[in-house]
């Protein structure tokens, strides 16, 4: 839609006590006089919302006078559906909870804070474009899974079962992983005392005989290029064939491995041959009732120790989460087949959450003895015997004449390929788990900060290889795992279209790992029907807009390939970049990034973000009325600045707000045109940055904290303080303290003077 | 309401120290249409000691010889107003009913004085009837003297509600800790109830009665707490609360430098003379601390 | 059957004290299922004066410590106010375990000298004397049994109590109350004795 | 919420049924996740938005099904709704409040401070309409309401309604409710004023709570900087709630942070049994533990008093120590654990002893999500809910069953 046959309405209205604060005819005027509209384009409503006031906007677009809606009224974040027009492009001036509700009704500074939110519509309607969606040249839609443990081959059989072609890929000979050397698995249905039989091989022949699974096996992946709904997969054999393969998502359920072992010296690995590993006992146990490796008789009296290895600086520092019920369901085994055995479990803290807990105490009423302490060692005299620190006798007491010793290894996660040689990279874990917890202070010394490794990182080679710009490792997080790094999106991905499930993401058990398998399934499903539509994922789900880049004027800087959070653009050999659109989340950091405003989206650009700032009519210096621009961040600060409305927060009238869909997508081009235009400060505020992140972008705060911090010269080349320009991290909960963050930007504005391009 | 008749037990203390807890409560049962059999050449229950010499076999003999005395006037239910002798009596009766076991060899000892005894009674607690079976309105009902601004700390102690209050098996009839049923029958009484945090709270038990030295704090801890609010009397359903923290005050005043001279009651005292009964019937003149402030109120 | 208590291990963390407490004594079958929260220990109105307490009694019962458990003071100071009991998130009878040990402690003579021990005897002569508690004999019996000269001490401790309970008419001067068929009532704890110790002996 | 906008993201028609008169449940009253201490109300927003955007989902508040009846792929839903006496013509101007005389507890906040009778839920309620307190309704100030909408949006005659609903799966989202910390008799709350739950804690520290976000002592309003957390308020509890919550020992955690972000010098002690910081919490746990004046007892509190000065007294055995202690606190906060709502209309068969509904071993297309399934956290419920959103849609689309 071009400006030519844009026919914008303008709407008015008057309700909530718009028109009580307000004069609407001075607002008639900024949109018929100011802007142009024919004033039979421009009506004003008491009820906007009301079906009334519906209707009619809704006859102005059915009689074709009307194509695009400019509605002022209450904030874009309510009435969304009341105000959706299908096919009608809709602009939003937010004149009730951040105009009305936040400043005094009547005073001129209203009036203009509203006039100037209507202008900022104007323009915006002005020069926004309606997305037209990207297409693809055709679209893959089969799913691949990684991995043919529970998690792979739950994740297989849920996306078959939708109707989906999917690829199933295993490095071994055989399907089932880990779970299915489970002589039994811990109970997870009701009345979870008992433990329960391993269904792992129906799993296995469920997924064997769905003829929209197709099985590689003895198969790894050695290259992944492409993007959503057309990536191409190398699949090398172990016999070296290489193959090439289409599909549309991927599903990396690479699962875990044991701990090694040989590290845990201090736990008697080595000493003796009846020291085993949990891994090594349920293959015992699997396999018949468990025998002394040293003299092949069943052992009479076994000690479990746990955190073998987990929770262990030295070690895993995370806990392993499921080696506490593992040992419960072993101890229970050896009991029930023989309950003269004697069974010891020596634990820290027993971790049995949820329902897990009536297991805990099956374990109990079976006869097995808990023991809480710390190991001090295990040694092969009278038997073995294990030394613990009894914490609740208070005693130091030695556990002797024990015939096995089972140590309870910690889950490794397979983010990575463990290789051998040192030649290959190492992928760096981007969030560190110890970052410290803010505290008003300490009334004694500061304590030294909390030991612990703070990432954990492992050798190791990508098991997608994936051919993107940002590297060939899907994103590890904290403690080597792929995780999500948000708690209310588990499956909120940094590589758009890949989805990690099972104990790759989060030490988990098999129930868990088959939930979260049939989770991800959904996700990969959900993407290749959304992306195939030209829309985007989560969280700007359904936006059709995507990059586009001019790259007649492009400079070659690399920085939206080096700064998009998704990876989604790479380079060309010239060093050009190509946006690859599936892989994008829209939210804008490449537009943030790029120096010379060549890259844009049809309904978010530069050019689009400086006009409506410079549409704002800022008052001669005289006046004494500065003008604050605040860039604010759509999901948290914007929302915030609601609140503070909906709570009748009273705000500085000298504040004009834009929001933005991250603070990555700010062009330092918009704060220097705002200081030109003679704003007298810009406020940026986006969400949280560091370890803690929040943005939902990754990186956009903490890229706009970057960027300012570079804004220092071009402020110093216009003779301009650099106070008059800051970020700020901004959460919706923060509403109670926008007046308090808002009063004392406006303060130091006061303190540094106006802004001397005003009026220029 | 007809008279329903119960099979009732007195136990030991009401021969002597809890005289008046069981001379009260015959006196009420008559008004609420309760009829009390004793039953026949009854002995003690085994209290709380007596496991410890002779073990529990020989513990329960004792209450099974009770019971069977019991169903041999009948198949009323057995009541107690001692906390003790309930708990014993009770228990005894479900592990005769429950465990095959203990029925035998229970059986095999009483049948060398030909008794037998096979666990199809119901035994309970005086507390307990009077709310599941009486109910507070008809308490109410009987209250010719209402006892108007009598302050009464209602204490019930531990083993009239623990452990069965809250249980079926136990008449489902209150809770552990913070139980109402006592302060009830006060106000039906139309005395002023107190608050009281020690309500609960346990004076000891048969440790008082051999190492008052370990449990005399205890028991100053609630006399100060009915200090405290100024409690008239203190009420108990308990015979041995009753005794203990009665008997003891002298001894705590010598020891914690205290001043308390707190009279400590029954309930069945109490709704004895709201009731309109003298101070014989209502066994006041069995006090060591004479509740005066109650006796005050009997009708003249 | 039930067995006899097995000796005293050779090394901590045998479980033959263990299982034998959890087969043998009343509510001990639910003391394995004991978290060690301490819900017991801090309940008991006089916790404070108790060796080990509740809780830590049953993780040495578990640790196989006969020895330190039948002789420690927490099985005799119990005064059975069953706040224990009410409270175990666990529904462990704390108060009936506890009352169990001690007659185990006795039967294995490990009790000597305790003032409950005493008060027990002294309540099993008067109960067998006269088929009911007489408080005046259990009270003079058990303190005589601390021997002659403490039984006064004791006994004159306690005089003006005794005086003032016989002013409110609660503490008779004349000859016990009794069960009328006191020889039938021995007869019956006699033979229940006898079947207990059958139960000890037999395996 | 995370499973509708999943399954309507995916394509299909969703109608998604809530009780109460916003969407967002129990997180909407969180201060803060652990263990990133960020705030619910941004995934909140996320939430809310795809919704917002997403046609797919029809939104019914106030509705709850009473009856199930139908088999996979063609159940039959009846539903019954609650009024609200605010129609959707409601612009959430305000003009009503104004007019509200009488004020009623504040259910978002516990009852811990009161609202107009006409009130909106919260601030970012979902929908944003007010509600009008069925108290009122009869009396004079009703008409007074309902005379102050501009909007006619006030009807005082809306009357309950019962109607069917037609769906080919249903997902049981239907969360939990803090245990009744009255059942908790010996720890006296709701007779000792500085004894709160975990869930009041949340309200307490947070900015739209009765003290604007700081943690005072509710009998005073003076600040509370000795704190005492108790674990296992309800949980693991034979006599109580049988599991384990799971989330109780974390947000325990994340309560410390809170009183040691308001108070230099503050002390705040956790009583517990086992600290279940499962997986990668274990860090945040270290986080804590780090701080000197956070201190873990291992002790299942026994009981509470009330001291001088309101001080609630703790009574128990610090089982490391072997100690028994009496110690007082400026406010002691209750752990206490979830309970599976109650009163569905789901057969026996599909629940487990405890009331969470654990569909299983027949063909049906009946699932559950979140804490409806049992004790999760947030991350582990949106999982869940993903996944109940796949096994829905499959059902939909009439594939298999297993």
């Amino acid at each position: 839609m071009s400006a030519e046959t844009k026919k914008p309405g303008v709407y008015l209205c008057s309700g909530c006590g718009i028109g009580d604060a307000v004069p609407m005819a001075a607002l008639e005027k900024v949109a018929t006089r100011e802007y142009k509209i024919p004033a039979e384009r421009c009506k004003t409503h008491d009820y906007l919302c009301g079906e009334e006031g519906l209707a009619m906007i809704r006859a102005d677009i059915e009689s074709g006078e009307v194509n695009q809606a400019i509605i002022a009224a209450c904030s874009p974040r309510v009435n969304v559906d009341k105000f959706r027009f299908d096919g009608t492009q809709v602009v939003r001036a937010n004149l009730r909870e951040q105009v009305i509700w936040m400043t005094e009704p009547g005073k001129d500074d209203t009036e203009m804070l509203a006039a100037d939110y209507l202008r900022m519509a104007l323009v915006e309607a002005r020069k926004v474009g309606l997305p037209s969606r990207y297409e693809g040249e055709s679209y893959s839609e089969r799913i691949l899974v990684v991995g043919g443990g529970l998690s792979g081959l739950t994740a297989a059989r849920e996306a078959a079962t939708m109707g989906y072609e999917v690829l199933l890929i295993e490095s071994t000979s055989v399907l089932g992983g880990h779970s299915r050397r489970w002589s039994k698995r811990t109970p997870h249905l009701p009345p979870y005392r008992e433990p329960q039989p391993n269904d792992m091989e129906e799993l296995v022949a469920a997924v064997k005989g769905e003829s929209r699974i197709k099985v590689c096996l003895n198969t790894r992946v050695t290259k992944t290029s492409g993007a959503p709904t057309d990536f191409t997969v190398e699949l090398t054999q172990e016999d070296g064939a290489v193959t090439e393969e289409r599909v549309g998502a991927i599903i990396m359920a690479t699962g875990w491995r044991p701990y090694d072992a040989s590290k845990l010296g201090h736990l008697g690995y080595g000493i003796s041959p009846d020291v085993v590993t949990s891994v090594q006992f349920e293959e015992m146990l699997a396999t018949g009732a468990p025998k002394r490796r040293s003299d092949g008789n069943a052992p009479k009296t076994v000690a479990f120790l746990q955190c073998a290895g987990s929770r262990d600086d030295d070690h895993l520092p995370y806990c392993s989460s499921v080696c506490c019920s593992a040992s419960l369901k072993q101890a229970i085994q050896i009991r029930e087949a023989d309950p003269s055995t004697s069974v010891y479990i020596v634990y820290e803290e027993m971790r049995t959450p949820g329902v897990a807990e009536e297991f805990f105490r099956a374990a109990q009423a079976a006869g097995v003895i808990f023991i809480k302490g710390k190991v001090k060692g295990v040694t092969a005299q009278d038997g073995l015997t294990v030394k613990v620190d009894d914490e609740l006798l208070r005693e130091e007491v030695p556990l002797a004449g024990l015939d096995m010793v089972v140590l309870a290894t910690g889950m490794v996660p397979n983010a990575v390929l463990p290789v051998d040689d040192d030649g290959e990279p190492l992928p760096e874990c981007d969030i560190n788990p110890m970052s410290p917890i803010p505290v008003a202070g300490y009334a004694g010394e500061q304590p030294e900060a909390p030991t612990g490794q703070p990432c954990v990182t492992y050798k190791g080679a990508p098991i997608l290889n994936l051919q993107y710009r940002q590297g060939p490792h899907v994103p590890i997080l904290a403690d080597g795992f792929s995780d999500s790094h948000f708690i209310c999106f588990p499956y909120e991905t940094r590589r758009t279209g890949i989805y990690t499930c099972g104990p790759v993401r989060r030490p988990m058990d098999m129930a868990e790992s088959a939930e979260d398998a049939t989770g991800a399934a959904l996700k990969a499903i959900q993407a290749v029907r959304a992306i195939s539509q030209g829309r985007a994922l989560h969280p700007r789900s359904g936006d059709l807009s995507f990059p586009k880049i001019n790259l007649n004027a492009c400079t070659k800087c690399r920085r939206c390939t080096v700064e998009c959070p998704f990876g989604a653009i790479d380079e060309t050999e010239e060093g050009y970049p190509i946006v690859n659109p599936t892989r994008c989340r829209r939210c804008g950091t490449c537009m943030g990034a790029c120096p010379v405003r060549t890259i844009s989206f049809d309904n978010y650009t530069v050019d689009m973000m400086t006009s409506m700032i410079k549409a704002v009519e800022v008052p001669d210096e005289e006046e004494e009325k500065p003008r604050v621009l605040i860039l604010a961040c759509q999901n948290d600060a914007y929302p915030a600045l609601d609140m503070a409305g909906i709570a009748r927060t009273p705000l500085s009238p000298y504040v004009r707000t834009l929001p933005v869909r991250c603070l990555g997508s700010v062009s330092l081009l918009c704060v220097s045109d705002a200081l030109s235009s003679g704003y007298d400060g810009v406020m940026l505020m986006g969400c949280k940055s560091g370890d803690d992140y929040q943005c939902h972008f990754v990186r956009g705060s903490a890229m706009a904290q970057e960027r300012m911090m570079k804004v220092g010269e071009t402020l110093q080349s216009m003779m301009l303080e650099k106070e008059r320009v800051e970020t700020f991290e901004i959460a919706i909960a923060d509403a109670k303290n926008l007046p308090d963050i808002i009063g004392k930007f406006m303060e130091t504005i006061d303190s540094v003077g106006p802004n001397p391009f005003k009026g220029m | 309401m007809s008279k329903v008749k119960f099979t009732y037990y007195p136990g030991c203390s009401s021969m002597e120290s809890g005289k008046h807890l069981d001379m009260s409560v015959r006196a009420i049962s008559g008004r609420l249409d309760i009829e009390l059999e004793t039953i026949d050449d009854w002995n003690c229950c085994g209290a709380s000691v007596a496991h410890v010499k002779c073990g529990p076999l020989a513990t329960s003999a004792l209450s099974g010889r009770n019971l069977a005395k019991a169903r041999q006037q009948g198949t009323a239910d057995v009541i107690s107003p001692c906390a003790a002798c309930y708990l014993n009596t009770h228990g005894v009766n479900e592990s005769i009913r429950d465990n095959p076991k203990t029925r035998e060899e229970i059986n095999e000892a009483l049948s060398v004085a030909g008794l037998s005894y096979e666990g199809d009674l119901h035994v309970r607690h005086v507390c307990e009837v009077l709310v599941n079976h009486v109910g507070n309105e008809r308490i109410k009902h009987e209250v010719t003297n209402p006892l108007n601004g009598l302050k009464v700390a209602g204490w019930v102690g531990c083993q009239t509600v623990r452990p069965f209050a809250g249980t079926e098996r136990g008449g489902n009839f209150d809770t552990y800790h913070d139980p109402k049923f006592l302060d009830n029958f006060h106000e039906a009484c139309g005395a002023e109830v107190l608050p009281f945090e020690p309500k609960t709270a346990c004076c000891g038990g048969s440790v008082s009665v051999y190492s008052p030295d370990k449990t005399l704090g205890l028991m100053a801890k609630i006399l100060q707490a009915a200090e405290d609010v100024k409690a008239d009397v203190i009420s108990t359903p308990c015979p041995l609360c009753q005794v203990n923290v009665e008997m003891y005050q002298d001894r705590i005043n010598k020891e914690f430098g205290t001043n308390f001279n707190i009279p400590v009651v029954f309930y069945s005292q109490i709704m004895a003379v709201a009731f309109g009964m003298d101070v014989k019937e209502a066994a006041l003149d069995k006090h060591m601390i004479t509740p005066t402030k109650l006796i005050e109120k009997v009708k003249k | 059957m039930t067995k006899p208590l097995p000796q005293t291990a050779a090394r901590k963390y045998d479980l033959g004290f263990a299982q034998w407490v959890y087969d043998n004594i009343e509510g001990g079958d639910r003391i394995s299922l004991c978290m060690q929260c301490g819900m017991c220990s801090g309940s008991c109105p006089i916790g404070d004066q108790m060796d080990n307490g509740p809780r830590k009694t049953f993780m040495m019962i578990r640790a196989g410590m006969k020895e330190e458990v039948l002789s420690s003071s927490t099985i005799w100071n119990c005064t059975q106010c069953y706040n224990c009991t009410v409270r175990c998130p666990r529904q462990i009878k704390v108060t009936a375990v506890l009352q169990s040990l001690a007659s185990v402690a006795v039967a294995e003579g490990y009790a000597p000298q305790k003032p409950t021990l005493k008060f027990s005897k002294a309540f099993w002569r008067s109960v067998s004397w006269f088929g009911k508690t007489d408080e005046r004999i259990v009270t003079a019996i058990y303190y005589f049994s601390y021997g002659l000269m403490e039984g006064f001490r004791l006994a004159m401790a306690n005089l003006p109590i005794a005086s003032r309970m016989v002013k409110a008419g609660r503490m008779g001067l004349l000859l016990p109350h009794r069960t009328k068929a006191a020889g039938d009532l021995r007869a019956i704890v006699a033979e229940a004795e006898k079947i207990q110790n059958r139960k000890r002996a037999g395996s | 919420m995370s499973a509708a906008v999943e399954a309507a993201e995916t394509g299909y028609d969703v109608v998604l049924l809530e009780a109460g008169v916003s969407l967002g449940g129990r997180v909407a009253q969180l201060n803060r996740y652990f263990p990133k201490l960020c705030h619910p109300a941004c995934g909140l927003e996320i939430n809310y938005q795809r919704i917002r955007n997403n046609p797919k989902i029809k939104v019914l508040t106030q509705t709850r099904p009473v009856e199930v009846s139908g088999s996979r792929g063609a159940y039959k839903v009846t539903v019954e709704t609650t009024p609200r006496y605010v129609n959707a013509r409601c612009t959430a101007c305000g003009d009503c409040a104004k007019a509200a005389t009488t004020q009623v507890k504040n259910a978002f906040n516990y009852g811990m401070d009161t609202v107009p009778a006409a009130y909106l839920p919260h601030p970012m309620a979902f929908p944003m309409r007010y509600v009008v307190s069925p108290e009122v309704i009869g009396t004079p100030e009703a008409e007074a309401i309902k005379s102050a909408c501009k909007y006619g949006a006030v009807d005082l005659d809306e009357k309950p309604q019962t109607f069917d609903l037609h769906v080919a799966a249903v997902i049981w989202a239907t969360g939990w409710s803090p245990y009744n910390a009255e059942k908790l008799e010996s720890y006296g709350y709701g007779q000792i004023a500085n004894v709160i739950t975990n869930v009041e804690m949340e309200r307490l520290a947070a900015d739209t709570g009765p003290t604007q976000g700081r943690i005072l002592r509710p009998s005073d309003g003076q600040e509370a900087k000795r704190v005492a957390l108790i674990q296992c308020a309800g949980s693991r509890d034979l006599n109580h709630l049988p599991y384990c919550s799971r989330i109780c020992c974390l947000a325990s955690l994340k309560h410390a942070a809170y009183v040691r972000e308001q108070y230099a010098d503050s002390q705040v002690d956790i009583y517990y049994i086992d600290i279940r910081a499962h997986d990668k919490l274990e860090s945040f746990y270290k986080k804590v533990k780090a701080d000197p004046q956070v201190r873990f007892v291992k002790s299942k509190v026994a009981s509470i008093t009330e001291g001088d000065g309101g001080k609630p007294v703790l009574h128990g055995e610090d089982t490391l120590a072997r100690e028994i202690y009496d110690r007082d606190y400026d406010l002691v906060v209750l752990a206490v654990g979830m309970e599976p709502t109650g009163g569905l209309p789901v057969a026996n068969s599909m629940t487990d002893d405890y009331g969470f509904v654990v569909p299983h071993g027949d063909d049906g297309a009946i699932y559950s999500a979140g804490v409806a399934s049992g004790p999760l956290d947030v991350s582990m419920s949106v999982q869940s809910a993903t996944a109940a959103a796949l096994k829905a849609i499959q059902a939909a689309r009439g594939g298999a069953t297993a």
